[in-house]
């Protein structure tokens, strides 16, 4: 962390003047340094070719710094990931603070560098960007957006008009464990265990199998917010078609296992980062699955249902005891229960 | 109602000036705090039922075998597996009746 | 997880329901009282893979569905007006007040928090000298001792600013209430195993004597509820009306004695309201008068109207198992999970919000 | 504004599920709606080629409503005009929320009609958001983060690099009147006033000034926050080269220069919207400024002053009476005076 | 903008330059002892447009610049320890104590607003029942019938939750310093024309009178200083060291009767300390006993370490005018805008930020 | 010190049951509420000097005048011109000075 005159972000660090000016190039321009990287102006140029991709997200996550990971890597990771679920391979990214007054210092260096290397393993660059400060009690620390423009892979034909019943629905790793994760350290319901979020970003295996499986890959998707259970609906939706899900296939790791007994959430509907969804033809199902399983972040892959002609739009579970149930989208925000 | 999950004793504090039991608990992998004082005989090791952050029983490792011994004891064991190939086609039924 | 994963062992479970397929002669109607039996039901897809003839009735038994309104409105009262921070289980929020719930006094600025336990809120009283902390301390008989717990914690804390607004509903009363209702047609009742933990089996058996009702007091995972379902039919289909236990590895005859002892310090029995149900004599359990000094009801002057439920909403039926949701007029019209009009329709539990799922599977299907 | 069965905005609203559709789909997706608009996926694809600009910013004004205009269209504007700064026609936005509980639908719904507009009048299309709730008092009713991208204009060579001595500065009307126009409302400083925020879309002023002087134009800049005294001072930094400033050539209304007589302000330093200011070559600055006065938001431009050799990296300001002082950056945030 | 275009006429400006260099035959050392007469001389340019024989010396007249640092702290101490909401005008904000500025502890969370008048202090506190609001009420006698106002509007409605931390300083115990210092070598002075608005004149005939050094009382717009400065140098030329008064159109020669009677209520004389000149006997005002209540010394216990300035800082040479800025070891180095060690690097028109931005030019172009 | 500038009392009002005379005063096109306590006899379209929020003076247009006649008045107004251009120099040498 470079030297600086002062420990905690103010106002004046939004001002647009000196000190915006002097926490810019204390040090944050240099870290994220590349050839295009905003010029001190007002945008990024650059020379892309085809088709593009572009995605957005603003990351709000309480607490910022949790088991596994904090919110810079996470802001990274999701444009990254969000441009890959488009089978695009992303190439830039644009990175927005907005800082709450008191943010020290440390803080925000620490998530700064966490940045710079999620983008450098990503392989993206961050190439334009944006500071505000909102005073203290307007914000939560620290928010960010990124938004990003990628290529969209030549093979790539990711489409909801693609997918057909038949098709394998997969999951790239095990399930909930970042909810968890940042549930274990909420106020009021915290809890220890060992459960790190496994936030990663995932457009080099996306790639990879892009490159093997081309258009036999209908549809990825990330299962972030709402959990698996609401891009399944999603899914259906869009599709008009009816999806079939395996209970006993979905991997989820004991220890999320046990907290989502001890606080009443189902796994379908918590949050994931590092992980994919994928809906791929029936013919290369298995193949997807095993080369996935040796690329990265793709070693606890399953297929965990199909898509199907039957109750249309809708999303059923086979139980582990051999029961049904529908998967309905969440209603509202999951939220522990007494019953 | 009264969502109780049953975990296993990993340590025993007391608070309040040694009034009060409280227990780290384990629950497949994770660990959450539980009051101990209505268990007065529970112990590192033991098997608690945990309800909002209280521990409000014991969990009887003889009377939980019970269960599995059931079918064999009303005696029906040895006719079940047909009756489970039955069943798989009332099972879909059922379902459809749902859907 | 040790004494959950092997209760949810599908070949114990195909073992059980083979059983239950093979002795049901006839049509049966059994209620399992606690809405998280209803949950467990749901959520492992039971109730499709029972035998046609058993038929379970959801009971009242979700302490969040029968919590009253003016209750939920007092709670939103002290909120609001009286600048408290109010700690709540986290499915108790979303409940509809009369105006509107928790959750929204919330996002409309209110200091509202969710707990998983009654002695967090403690806690944050203890850290929060200057401010009010006020449990919502909804619950049935399980969850009494805790809420009570937090109570002795704050008198040993020495702590002025701790109350708790008891919402407490006991079981006995309402299954009575059930059962002499004429249109209900209970032929059976699962007793609800955690409620049983604390409070024992004897105040079940003057009712099974009385009423020769047959009731298995059971768990809440997929073989113990097939196990208790197949214990209730052995009953029913031999004629017989006895009170059974099929959670014994944690229900004992006797209930929970400390329990008992700590429920007897903070507590009082007294009529209560239930939504959708109405007064049940002496089906609750107010803050005691030793203890007044930590009852929110007496602390803050606070008069709330009561306020009508919804006149459409037939929830009383629905939690007596006399009608089905789909013969509310309300029901996936004005009614919705999103919007619930009445108890039933609130927590995933209810019996209403069960169905609604259901239905929209079966409108898509049909469509 | 569509029949909702809410009224306000609560944290459901951000899970992802079943009330984040709601929300999106009330209304939301229609009222933005276009060929590209986020195809339920992940992120929108386009094809665009050549050169291009890449821009973002974050808005995080208070109060939401002001005088003159609201959030929705500065986050609009704003990055339609970063985009244009860069010598850039722009194309698509991406448009993130990041909504306190408790923001009420209605404004809400006031807010994005103003997107709507805006996004119409500067022909962008919204293409791909985002939109996270977060917990009262951990957030200011709205932030809004947009991203855009742009096709640099053939005949744009915007580059500091360009800048010359002799150059001339221009700005594009009358200065400081959003700054002042927030600073009206805010608490413990509210005055009366018929000042009005001039946000504007910059872009097809700026195109047509392409069109006719292309190469001619050497910077392009919008002197938002730090306001025209920080623009200049970054100028003269990136340069290397002196400013002349001409005090009494500043074009700014009255009842501005009246707001910062009586809080102690300076308008140089006061944020601007709506306003831009250019670098030109000398040969052209008189043409370019009658053709700038006869295009939209023109009307008030003036020449305000000069790049020169003597004094480098330095912005010098000559009075209105003659005298001459050092035009610095800001320090810190601008702040009421009573002294 | 009536009353001040009229006084930035360029024409005008000129004619009195003009004037100003056709009269100055040797060189004269003037003090203006008003940070705002300073700032308006920086701002438009003025400086540079005299004769080089006058040289204008900055004096000690800003509130914010002279607040002592143990004075800042106590208002931290309010905001941190204490809960308070603190209100204050911006300048002073941005101030460092001993340890931070306000600007800090509000980014850190302490409850600090930026008023532009002490009577919004008395709104907020009205409209904030159960908090504490102190007013941090710095400023020279221009300002103290405002920060009176404020106690006498709280007085009136019967506010408990009022008071002011007062920092009040007053100008002629502090032109008397200046002169008595053997180093200073002030030839005239340009009075402070807000100053005796509300003081009128009287307070400096016998300042004259003993020193004999000429006085113009001045107001702030170039016109005025330029006419002030005129007049000045008109007596120096002269060999005269008489009172004038530049600044009829609001200056009266008793000043402003209602203000000193409200003054006289609310406030009395005391000895009081100046940063970076140390304390000058009869120079400041506090609270009255009568107002006793509504002084946040007396309400809130604080017992704060005094703490010694920067010993390299030159501050009270400077306020005296007998050092300029790049004579001090730590201007520029050490000590900058960013981060002022002394009182005249703090605001706009301390000497020392004054002449950091010039200087900050100079190197570049000696570069 | 103490910024203060002149403004045009648009109207009064009373507040405090009377006891207290606020105004609406226009600066240049904007209005900002100032107490009057301190002016005791100012009046709607008199012009008052306001200092955070209090009017603490009413301003003398006929001693306003007397700024603009003092060069005459000491007689001198006929040789500015030349001696402007003059200064015109030594204004750019003063600024050199500082820069
Ligand atoms: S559907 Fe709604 S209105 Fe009808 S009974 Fe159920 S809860 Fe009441
Ligand atoms: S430069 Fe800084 S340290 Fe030196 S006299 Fe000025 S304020 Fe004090
Ligand atoms: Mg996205
Ligand atoms: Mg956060
Ligand atoms: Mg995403
Ligand atoms: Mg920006
Ligand atoms: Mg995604
Ligand atoms: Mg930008
Ligand atoms: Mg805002
Ligand atoms: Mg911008
Ligand atoms: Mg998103
Ligand atoms: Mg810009």
């Amino acid at each position: 962390m470079p030297q600086l005159d002062f420990e905690v972000i103010t106002l004046g660090h939004g001002s647009g003047g000196v000190l915006t000016n002097k926490l810019l190039e204390s040090g944050v321009f240099d870290l994220l340094k590349n050839p295009i990287l905003d010029d001190h102006h007002d945008g990024a140029i650059f020379q892309l070719e085809g088709k593009l991709a572009f995605s957005t997200d603003s990351y709000v996550i309480s607490p910022v710094f949790f088991p596994g990971g904090n919110i810079g890597e996470l802001a990274i990771n999701g444009t990254v990931n969000d441009l890959a679920m488009c089978g695009a391979i992303p190439k830039y990214l644009s990175l927005s603070f907005i800082l709450e007054e008191g943010l020290t210092m440390q803080e925000f260096w620490e998530i700064l560098l966490s940045i710079k290397f999620a983008a450098e393993k990503a392989g993206v660059y961050i190439v334009t960007g944006d500071t505000k400060v909102v005073e203290r009690g307007k914000g939560d620390k620290i928010f960010i957006n990124t938004a990003g423009v990628g290529q969209i892979h030549p093979k790539a034909e990711i489409s909801s008009r693609k997918v057909q019943a038949g098709d394998k629905i997969i999951v790239s790793g095990n399930i909930a464990t970042h909810g968890i994760a940042i549930m274990s350290v909420r106020e009021g319901l915290e809890f220890e265990t060992s459960i790190e979020s496994d936030t990663a970003n995932l457009n080099h295996t996306v790639k990879e199998l892009l490159d093997t499986f081309g258009s036999d890959i209908h549809l990825f998707r990330d299962p972030t917010r709402g959990g698996v259970a609401t891009v399944l609906n999603e899914i259906a939706r869009d599709t008009k078609l009816g999806i079939n899900i395996i209970q006993k296939n979905i991997p989820v790791i004991e220890e999320v296992y046990g907290a989502c007994e001890l606080l009443g959430l189902d796994p379908l509907y918590v949050a994931n980062e590092g992980v994919f969804m994928a809906v791929v033809s029936a013919d290369v199902a298995n193949d997807f699955l095993a080369k996935l399983k040796t690329l990265e972040n793709g070693l606890d892959a399953a297929i965990i249902g199909e898509v199907v002609e039957e109750h249309p739009k809708q999303v059923v579970l086979q139980s582990k005891i051999g029961g049904k149930r529908v998967i309905n989208m969440l209603v509202g925000e999951q939220l522990p229960r007494i019953c | 109602m009264c969502l109780a999950i049953p975990g296993k004793i990993k340590s025993i504090e007391y608070q309040y000036d040694g009034l009060v039991r409280m227990a780290k608990v384990v629950f497949g992998g994770i660990t959450k705090e539980a009051s101990l004082e209505m268990v007065p005989d529970a112990q590192v090791g033991d098997y608690v039922l945990v309800h909002v952050g209280v521990a409000i029983s014991k969990v009887d490792e003889e009377e939980a075998q019970k269960t599995f011994k059931y079918l064999e004891e009303i005696g029906e064991i040895d006719e079940l597996v047909e009756h489970a190939q039955i069943d798989k086609n009332s099972i879909d039924e059922g379902i459809s009746k749902f859907l | 997880m040790k004494f959950l994963s092997e209760f949810r062992d599908p070949e114990v479970v195909e073992q059980y329901i083979a059983e239950l397929h093979k002795i049901t002669t006839r049509p049966w109607t059994i209620m399992e009282i606690c809405g998280g039996q209803t949950h467990s039901l749901v959520k492992n897809g039971i109730l499709n893979i029972l035998p046609k003839q058993i038929t379970m009735v959801h009971g009242p038994g979700c302490p969040v569905c029968v919590t009253p309104l003016t209750l939920i409105d007092k709670a939103l009262y002290l909120a609001e007006e009286k600048n408290v921070i109010l700690c709540s289980y986290g499915d108790m929020i979303r409940v509809p007040g009369s105006k509107k719930s928790l959750l929204e006094a919330k996002a409309s600025g209110a200091d509202i928090r969710i707990m998983y336990s009654p002695l967090e809120a403690v806690k944050i009283a203890q850290e929060n000298p200057s401010r009010e902390v006020v449990f919502f301390a909804v619950g049935f008989e399980t969850t009494a001792p805790a809420n009570a717990l937090s109570v002795l914690h704050a008198q040993r804390l020495g702590l002025k600013n701790y109350s708790i607004l008891a919402s407490h509903v006991l079981v006995p009363p309402a299954m009575e209430a059930v059962i002499n209702d004429e249109e209900a047609k209970i032929e059976a009742f699962l007793a609800a195993g955690h409620v049983c933990t604390i409070m024992g089996m004897n105040e079940y058996e003057p009712i099974v004597e009385k009423y020769k009702i047959p009731m298995v007091v059971t768990g809440f995972e997929p073989v113990d509820l097939l196990q208790g379902i197949l214990m209730t039919v052995r009953q029913l289909e031999n004629g017989e009306a006895k009170l059974e236990n099929q959670y014994s590895r944690v229900v004992k005859a006797e209930g929970n004695l400390e329990a008992q002892k700590v429920i007897a310090k903070v507590f009082k029995t007294d009529d209560r309201e239930w939504r959708g149900i109405g007064t049940i004599p002496k089906s609750g359990w107010e803050v005691s008068d030793e203890m007044a000094e930590f009852d929110a009801n007496k602390k803050f002057s606070v008069n709330i109207q009561k306020v009508p439920e919804c006149a459409d909403c037939i929830a009383g039926q629905i939690l007596k198992g006399i009608k089905k949701p789909f013969e509310c007029s309300q029901f996936g019209k004005a009614c919705t999970p999103l919007n619930p009009l009445g108890a039933p329709m609130v927590s995933s539990e209810g019996a209403c919000a069960a169905y609604y799922h259901y239905s929209e599977a079966t409108e898509e299907v049909l469509a």
